[in-house]
């Protein structure tokens, strides 16, 4: 490479800089550093005109490296990247002095934060310095996805994904796909949960590309964007699709358990069907509770039951993973609410599926044996922290279902007084007229603040006493049933979920977008795509919507048949490379292994297994393995140039 | 007189291993006294140093100094060779990188003084005397009478090229006949890498030409820390892999692995790769790669860590005045030299 | 293979035109306003992050000039649609910008030197002025002046002045431009397409609080809308970031924000912005940030911190900035005529009460409503949104086969819900535009 | 050139990984915190990439204190396992720092998320502090006057 002429650019940032970094001084400073050809300053580094003066001046001058002093190379790397590979330069022969987040913006005294904005240049020349120009490459991708969640987000996911071509692996780990909204009654007052989600059903039958496993979690996944290896674990069914749901087995069956589709309204066996349109339509054994006492398959007569079945690891190669595992709703404790203590007193998800038709009820409202006369519906129960349990987000579908079911019921049971206990009614957008239509229908809310209600426990019945906000006093309301509008948590098993996907999780717990705002169904691991309530409450509208999009992301991403892979990963000098293998054991994407070329031990990197970490290259004795747009020269240069020192190599 | 390439060879701390390797050349000695005339060399003949000084600049070809700097007559003669000659060869790990007597940088001089003089157990000294600078020696049989002044020691020992710009360098402690017979071939023909680099040994690490390469399993990841004086290593099965740290991967080759083939893992003593900035921060950081267990396991890890008493030892046997941190912070100056040398 | 027509480059007609160019479809973008950026380019910063809005928009708008598959036809309104799936007839009226934006550079010469310089500025919602020829923002994508011919004394003269001059007048900017870009004689333009498909990315317009004449806006001077007030606390708005007020140029020291302005109200829309409690929340830090001695208060009905971080924002205006938060509905604001301080009249839900207090500033968190008056044969919402046909079953889907719908039009909603439709829907469009491939023609 | 005798500035030279810690510091950015301006940061995209061979450059060079940074364990690491890899690492570099006579003060290996700006702040404010007490590190290092 030639001598590097470098060139140095400090963006005002309209005030976001200018205002705190004397930017002149910067680029006075800037000039003298060595290698330094031009040093500029412009209001708006980003804006056209600012990349313009880029482009230009690395034709007029020559220049061969770039400095840009200006935000996060979070955010503008790849504008700037964009633009000096527009002038003709390879568009890796760029440094970003992150001179906001990184000073204007966290220092006040002008001076000083000028003295460092400078020292930050001079990081980046040094760097720059060293840099070199790197080539992306390109490899194939599979079009083939792995769903992972059978809920109406990864549904929704999968039955775009077919649309597009792709072959589509939907993976739910309990015996049917449908997930939680196929249980809830209502999900807007025309339209019931089942019914939206059998239609979507049907349409996966029809589908020859989707491939539906139940039963089944996936227990590995190696590979990279376009060409992951997952390895799924099917549990046993016991149950084969000879099975045709006549239900004798369940009836010789002599385990009962509580039935968690029914959120433990009722109880079920340890073989079971888990609801009427579950899918695929056959019974299942509960291996966790069977006994193996093989009454149920005596009783078979069409042979469907096999309680020899053993578990089956399933190798698939697909180009994308669609996390939309979803979410638990919250659990309250014991006594919260006088939750677990009386037996009218039930969650939001209990009260849905007592209004389900297919309910223990068969949809009627009844509760403890009979219709209640006064029902209260506490909000915000576990979100917001109203409780010491209590998450502090909002969980944000449950007013809306709230309401929507407290109409239902005045609907229905128009004698009934249904009180709404909440905090802050949050019907946000078009969900407000299901507010205003539940104040019509004389559901009475009730506002709380820091001061919960408490929940009563009497010879007399139950009762609720709340601080009532806009009177400003306590009341005391007699209640038959309490409804605990109880928000979302992180699934259970997140944690296994973060072992073997590698995203990661947010401060509330959730699993964590590559952006908040513009990138919210992207996980930071290129290929990997993220839907529903896994990456926070959301309701069903906007679960199915995020299916949409993160399917129609990994279509676009590997629609062409190929990816292109960053080239800032491991190399091997091979002149120096002794064959050591240390960086073999520290790769954790095992793209590393030995070779040998001409009877020399040399290590090889697998350039798109190498997923560019650089451990390898802190691990390697013999400074071989280097970690390109981070070598070492290139690090220690930065290092020095703290101090003001240079690096000779 | 003669038209012969004169070379002068010097010691400064030096424990007179690298004088024997020379010896080790065996027959090839006639060849470097036939090619060579030799100005100056304190371990076998009687030049002195006006001898060197009345030589004009740049007349001696090649001036080869093994040991560190660790008087200021050390500090002199070098200075005095480095304007002499036309090649400066850092010769043998002290006079490169400090060696083995450079691990006294962890210490201040007094507490060297009297660990030396006082409180090793192979020292017998009940009255406990101490160096002074100036003795009087007086055998009035021999009709003696002499004042010696001992030279001032500096606080820290420091590889010759922190005094002196270095050429090249041979590698070892000390360096093997081959080695040192490699460079001197180099020397002679001419074909020499570029200044400031290592002469006579390999290019990669001692890996490179270790016999017990192959053995290594696919993932070099080890349990715990063996050192030799505690277990016996497993013939023909990479050191490192069974635990012992072994300093081959982060050490230049070009000793042929003479001490793994004979069970014993390298120290070391070829020193720091080019390309490589710290010796020990390298080693720490595959000992630390290679060590099998997550942060949760802080026990295991810590164990493991301790089981090595000394680390520096270990790390910097013969590199650590050479180092990024080249000696124990807070070094005072000493009694010695404020009592003693009145400075 | 065909093409998509994009209405509106708001942040999600943006992302719908850089996820159907990325597979290689032709693109037309088509925005009324001469750059890219919709509403989301006023603002200063986004909840709940406090992410600089500029700073993240910037790069996706530009990146819409990398691709060679992206046409984009600002300063323009769709006029008719015809056909059906897979090949729409599209009629669009391309407004004269009397400048040839193939010569233009953006570099900003005419916009120094024209000589009218009392336009209100659109960009920082009229509280700074701008010239007669201008470029909508620094950011600005395209990065092209535009004459403002109503205002231009070329184009349109005053009467009297016209009376006395023998030829035309002014012609400054022709003079002045080093491309000679301008070009006075530009007449408006139809521009007619055929697409496979259509995405209506129009957003949303702010609600007008002059309907509310109780509140004052336009007639008090410190009373602004939360546009306005953005615009007042950016870098780049009317006055660098300092708030000061319209009256008197201090800084004010006791803020009020109004919620649910013209939202979640019989007499003007029912639903709820969604948008607005964690704006106004935002801006409440802002200023604390920028004047460290100033009190505000918002006065709200219900807060709506629904979204992912949102509570957690709330909770930190509350404890960490000591905003206050009043639930009470405002009845009316008068101005004290000495003073031009705002009288606030509003009931306090806690006690039921009548009561008042008085601020230096008001602020105005005002309704959204749709920009859905499209020729477009869509069907639309009792509210006017445009109606989703399906949204379970065929999300971001119009009454109209192949026709999508994204963003605000749809229903109030925020940056990340815009941004997820607008991929949705580029992906189905894609579909439609892969299916069918017609050949695509610009008449003029 | 100040008047009066200004106080001693230390200063810490930080790797920060790209995904949690350099995150954290931008959003300390974003989110217009405050803290002392005695941090240079050097962005690497993974704690495993720290070589210890660096934090003894930056030592030598004259820095007071030295941070490596990343993601939580254990399951944090956008490479599943880097900050594994420098939590050994640098276990052991304590040793080293701890036999030159360098107070364990001076190097702190962190684990901040992309999401604890505050954290990072506490850090940077926390680690000034210290340094300040204990003195600039460079006098520490010289013997010879």
């Amino acid at each position: 490479m030639s001598e590097p002429r470098i060139g140095v650019y400090v963006c005002h940032c309209g005030f976001n800089i200018a205002g705190t970094v004397d930017v002149k001084k910067v680029v006075e400073f800037a000039k003298n550093l060595p290698n330094v050809v031009v040093a500029k300053e412009y209001v708006f580094m980003c804006s056209e005109p600012g990349q313009d003066l880029i482009k230009e001046d690395i034709k007029a001058n020559n220049l061969n490296r770039i400095v840009v002093a200006a935000c996060s190379p979070s955010l503008h790397e790849v504008t700037f990247r964009t633009a000096i590979k527009e002038a003709g330069l390879n568009k890796y022969l760029l440094e970003m002095a992150n001179i906001r987040e990184h000073c204007s913006w966290v220092h006040h005294d002008k001076e000083k934060a000028t003295e460092k904005a400078k020292e930050i240049v001079r990081m980046a020349v040094a760097k720059a310095r060293y840099l070199e120009p790197l080539e992306e490459l390109e490899v194939g991708a599979e079009t083939s996805a792995l769903v992972l969640g059978g809920g109406i987000a990864g549904i929704r996911a999968a039955l775009e994904l077919a649309n597009y071509g792709f072959h589509v692996y939907l993976v739910e780990k309990s015996p049917t796909i449908g997930g939680k909204a196929a249980l809830i009654g209502y999900i807007d007052p025309q339209t019931k949960g089942a019914e939206v989600v059998s239609k979507m059903i049907d349409k996966i039958k029809e589908c020859p590309r989707i491939q539906v496993l139940t039963n089944a979690e996936l227990i590995q996944l190696g590979g990279f964007v376009g060409n992951y290896n997952a390895k799924i674990r099917i549990n046993p069914r016991f149950v084969n699709e000879r099975c045709t749901l006549c239900g004798e087995c369940e009836e010789v069956c002599p385990v009962e358990v509580a039935n968690e589709y029914n959120f433990g309204l009722s109880r079920r066996k340890a073989i079971f069907l888990p609801f009427a349109n579950a899918y695929p339509p056959y019974y299942a054994i509960d291996y966790r509770v069977c006994v193996k006492c093989g009454e149920c398959e005596k009783v078979c007569r069409f042979r469907a039951i096999n309680l020899k079945e053993e578990a089956k690891i399933l190798e698939l190669k697909v180009g994308t993973l669609i996390v939309a595992t979803g979410y638990d709703p919250y659990r309250p404790f014991k006594g919260e609410y006088g939750y677990g203590l009386h037996p009218n007193i039930l969650t939001l998800f209990q009260l849905e599926r007592l209004l389900d038709p297919d309910s223990p009820t068969k949809g009627e409202l009844i509760i403890g044996g009979k219709i209640p006369k006064n029902i209260a519906f506490i909000q915000c129960v576990g979100s917001r922290n109203t409780t010491p349990g209590a998450k502090e987000y909002c969980s944000r579908m449950c007013c809306t279902t709230a309401i929507n079911s407290a109409i239902k019921i005045k609907e229905r049971y128009p004698n009934t007084n249904v009180y709404i206990l909440y905090k802050d009614i949050m019907t946000y957008g078009s969900d407000e007229t299901l507010y205003e239509e539940a104040g019509k229908k004389l559901v009475n809310f009730i506002k709380f603040e820091e001061k919960i209600p408490k929940v009563l426990i009497t010879p007399e019945g139950l009762f609720i006493e709340v601080f009532e906000y806009t009177i400003q006093e306590n009341i005391r309301i007699p209640v038959d049933a309490i409804v605990l509008s109880i928000g979302m948590l992180p699934p259970r098993d997140i944690e296994e979920l973060i072992a073997v996907t590698r995203v990661s999780c947010g401060g509330e717990g959730f699993v964590r977008e590559a952006h908040l705002k513009l990138a919210p169904v992207e996980a930071p691991t290129k290929g990997i795509f993220l839907a529903g309530c896994i990456t926070g409450p959301k309701n069903i509208l906007e679960s199915i919507r995020m299916g949409s999009a993160a399917a129609a992301k990994a279509m676009a991403l590997l629609s062409k048949g190929k990816i292109t892979i960053e080239p800032m990963i491991a190399q091997v000098n091979e002149e120096k490379c002794s064959g050591c293998a240390i960086c073999v054991g520290v790769c954790p994407y095992s793209a590393i292994s030995i070779k040998t070329v001409n009877g020399d031990r040399i290590a090889h990197v697998e350039k798109a297994l190498c997923m560019g970490c650089g451990t390898c290259s802190a691990a390697c004795p013999s400074g071989a393995m280097q970690h390109l747009g981070f070598k070492d020269l290139q690090l220690l240069a930065q290092t020095r140039a703290v101090f003001g020192g240079e690096v000779h190599g | 007189m003669s038209e012969k390439p004169k070379v002068a060879w010097y010691w400064c701390a030096s424990c007179g291993g690298c004088e024997e390797s020379f010896v080790d050349l065996a027959e090839r000695l006639l060849k470097v006294f036939e090619t060579f005339d030799i100005v100056f060399c304190p371990v076998a003949m009687d030049f002195k140093r006006e001898d060197v000084e009345k030589l004009p600049d740049g007349s001696i070809a090649v001036s080869l100094i093994n040991g560190g700097i660790r008087m200021k007559e050390h500090e002199e003669m070098v200075k005095l060779l480095r304007k002499k000659s036309n090649i400066v060869i850092a010769y043998g790990a002290c006079s490169a990188w400090g060696g083995v007597p450079g691990l006294a940088n962890l210490y201040n001089l007094d507490e060297i003084v009297e660990r030396k003089y006082l409180e090793i157990p192979t020292i017998e000294n009940p009255k406990e005397i101490l160096p002074t600078k100036k003795t009087i020696v007086n055998i009035p049989e021999a009709k003696i009478k002499a004042e010696l002044e001992l030279p001032e020691p500096l606080p820290t020992l420091l590889p010759i090229d922190k005094v002196i710009d270095v050429d090249y360098y041979i590698p070892g402690c000390p360096p093997t006949p081959d080695v040192f017979w490699n460079a001197l071939q180099a020397l002679l023909t001419g074909n020499l890498p570029p200044k400031g680099t290592v002469i006579g040994a390999l290019q990669r690490s001692l890996c490179d030409e270790c016999l017990l390469n192959e053995t290594k399993p696919e993932k070099l990841l080890v349990k715990e820390f063996k050192r030799v004086e505690k277990a016996i290593p497993e013939p023909n099965k990479c050191l490192l892999a069974q635990g012992f740290l072994c300093m081959g991967p982060v050490t230049r080759g070009g000793c042929t692995a003479l001490c793994i083939k004979a069970n014993m893992p390298c120290t070391g003593c070829f020193g720091i790769l080019d390309g490589v900035v710290d010796y020990g921060g390298k080693a720490i950081s595959y000992f630390g790669s290679i060590l099998d267990y997550s942060p949760m396991e802080e026990k295991e890890i810590k164990k493991a860590f301790e089981s090595i008493p000394d680390w520096i030892g270990t790390i910097y046997r013969y590199s650590l005045p050479s180092a990024k941190l080249s000696h124990r912070a807070g070094l005072k100056r000493s009694k010695l030299m404020k009592e003693v040398f009145e400075i | 293979m065909s093409s998509v027509l994009i209405i509106g480059g708001g942040v999600a007609g943006i992302q719908a035109a850089l996820d159907l160019a990325e597979q290689g479809i032709e693109v037309y973008l088509v925005d009324k306003a001469p750059s890219v950026g919709g509403k989301m380019a006023y603002l200063d910063k986004t909840f709940p992050t406090l992410d600089c809005a500029l700073c993240i928009l910037a790069p996706k708008m530009a990146a819409l000039l990398r691709y060679p598959n992206i046409k984009l036809i600002m300063n323009s309104e769709v006029q008719d649609v015809s056909g059906r799936a897979g090949n729409f007839k599209v009629k669009i009226l391309k407004k004269p910008t009397y400048v040839d934006w193939s010569k233009c550079n953006g570099c900003a010469v005419c916009t120094e030197k024209c000589p009218v310089k009392d336009v209100p500025n659109e960009y920082n919602m009229g509280l700074s002025n701008r010239r007669a020829i201008y470029i909508m923002f620094p950011q600005a994508v395209p990065k092209r002046a535009i004459i403002d011919a109503e205002h231009c004394m070329r184009l349109n003269p005053p009467p009297k002045a016209k009376e006395k001059a023998k030829g035309p007048l002014c012609g400054v900017c022709q003079r002045v431009c080093p491309t000679k870009a301008i070009d006075y004689e530009q007449k408006p333009e139809i521009i007619e397409l055929n697409v496979a498909s259509l995405i209506i990315a129009t957003g949303m317009e702010l609600y007008d609080p002059r309907n509310m004449p109780e509140l004052g806006y336009g007639k008090h001077q410190n009373v602004y809308t939360n546009l306005e007030f953005e615009r007042l606390v950016s870098a780049t708005g009317p006055t660098n970031g300092e708030i000061v007020r319209k009256s008197d140029g201090k800084h004010p020291k006791k803020i009020a924000w109004i919620q649910c302005v013209g939202s979640r109200d019989i007499r003007f829309n029912h639903y709820c912005s969604a948008y607005c409690c964690m704006a106004a929340t935002k801006q409440a830090i802002l200023a604390k940030e920028h004047l460290s001695d100033v009190q505000c208060t918002i006065y709200y009905m219900d807060i709506r911190a629904f979204g992912k971080g949102f509570n957690e924002f709330l909770e930190r205006a509350k404890k960490e900035f000591g905003i206050n938060y009043i639930r009470g509905k405002v009845v009316r604001i008068d101005e004290i005529p000495e003073t031009k301080n705002l009288k606030i009249i509003y009931e306090d839900t806690a006690e039921s009460y009548l009561k008042m207090d008085e601020y230096d500033m008001v602020v105005l968190s005002v309704a959204i409503t749709p920009n859905s008056k499209l020729p477009v044969p869509v069907e639309l919402t009792e509210d006017g949104f445009i109606k989703m046909k399906d949204p379970y079953l065929d999300p971001v889907s119009t009454s109209a086969e192949g026709i999508f719908v994204v963003g605000a039009v749809a229903g109030a909603k925020d940056i990340p819900d815009s941004v997820t439709e607008a991929s949705a829907a580029a992906a189905r469009a894609a579909l439609i535009a892969k299916r069918f491939s017609c050949p695509t023609e610009v008449v003029k | 050139m100040a008047e009066q005798k200004s106080e001693f500035e230390p200063k810490i030279v930080v790797y920060a990984c790209n995904w949690c810690t350099y995150a954290a510091t931008d959003l300390a950015g974003t989110s217009r915190m405050s803290y002392p301006p005695n941090v240079r940061i050097i962005r690497v995209m993974c704690s495993g990439r720290v070589d210890p061979q660096l934090v003894l450059q930056a030592f030598a060079d004259g820095a007071d204190g030295v941070i490596v940074a990343g993601c939580h364990p254990p399951a944090d690491c956008h490479y599943i396992e880097g900050n594994y890899k420098a939590y050994r690492r640098f276990e052991l570099f304590r040793k080293l720092l701890g036999a030159m006579g360098i107070e364990q003060e001076r190097f702190r290996l962190e684990w901040i998320s992309a999401a604890e700006a505050s954290r990072w702040v506490q850090v940077v404010n926390e680690m000034v502090a210290q340094l300040k007490k204990l003195g600039p590190l460079k006098p520490n290092m010289e013997v010879r006057e």
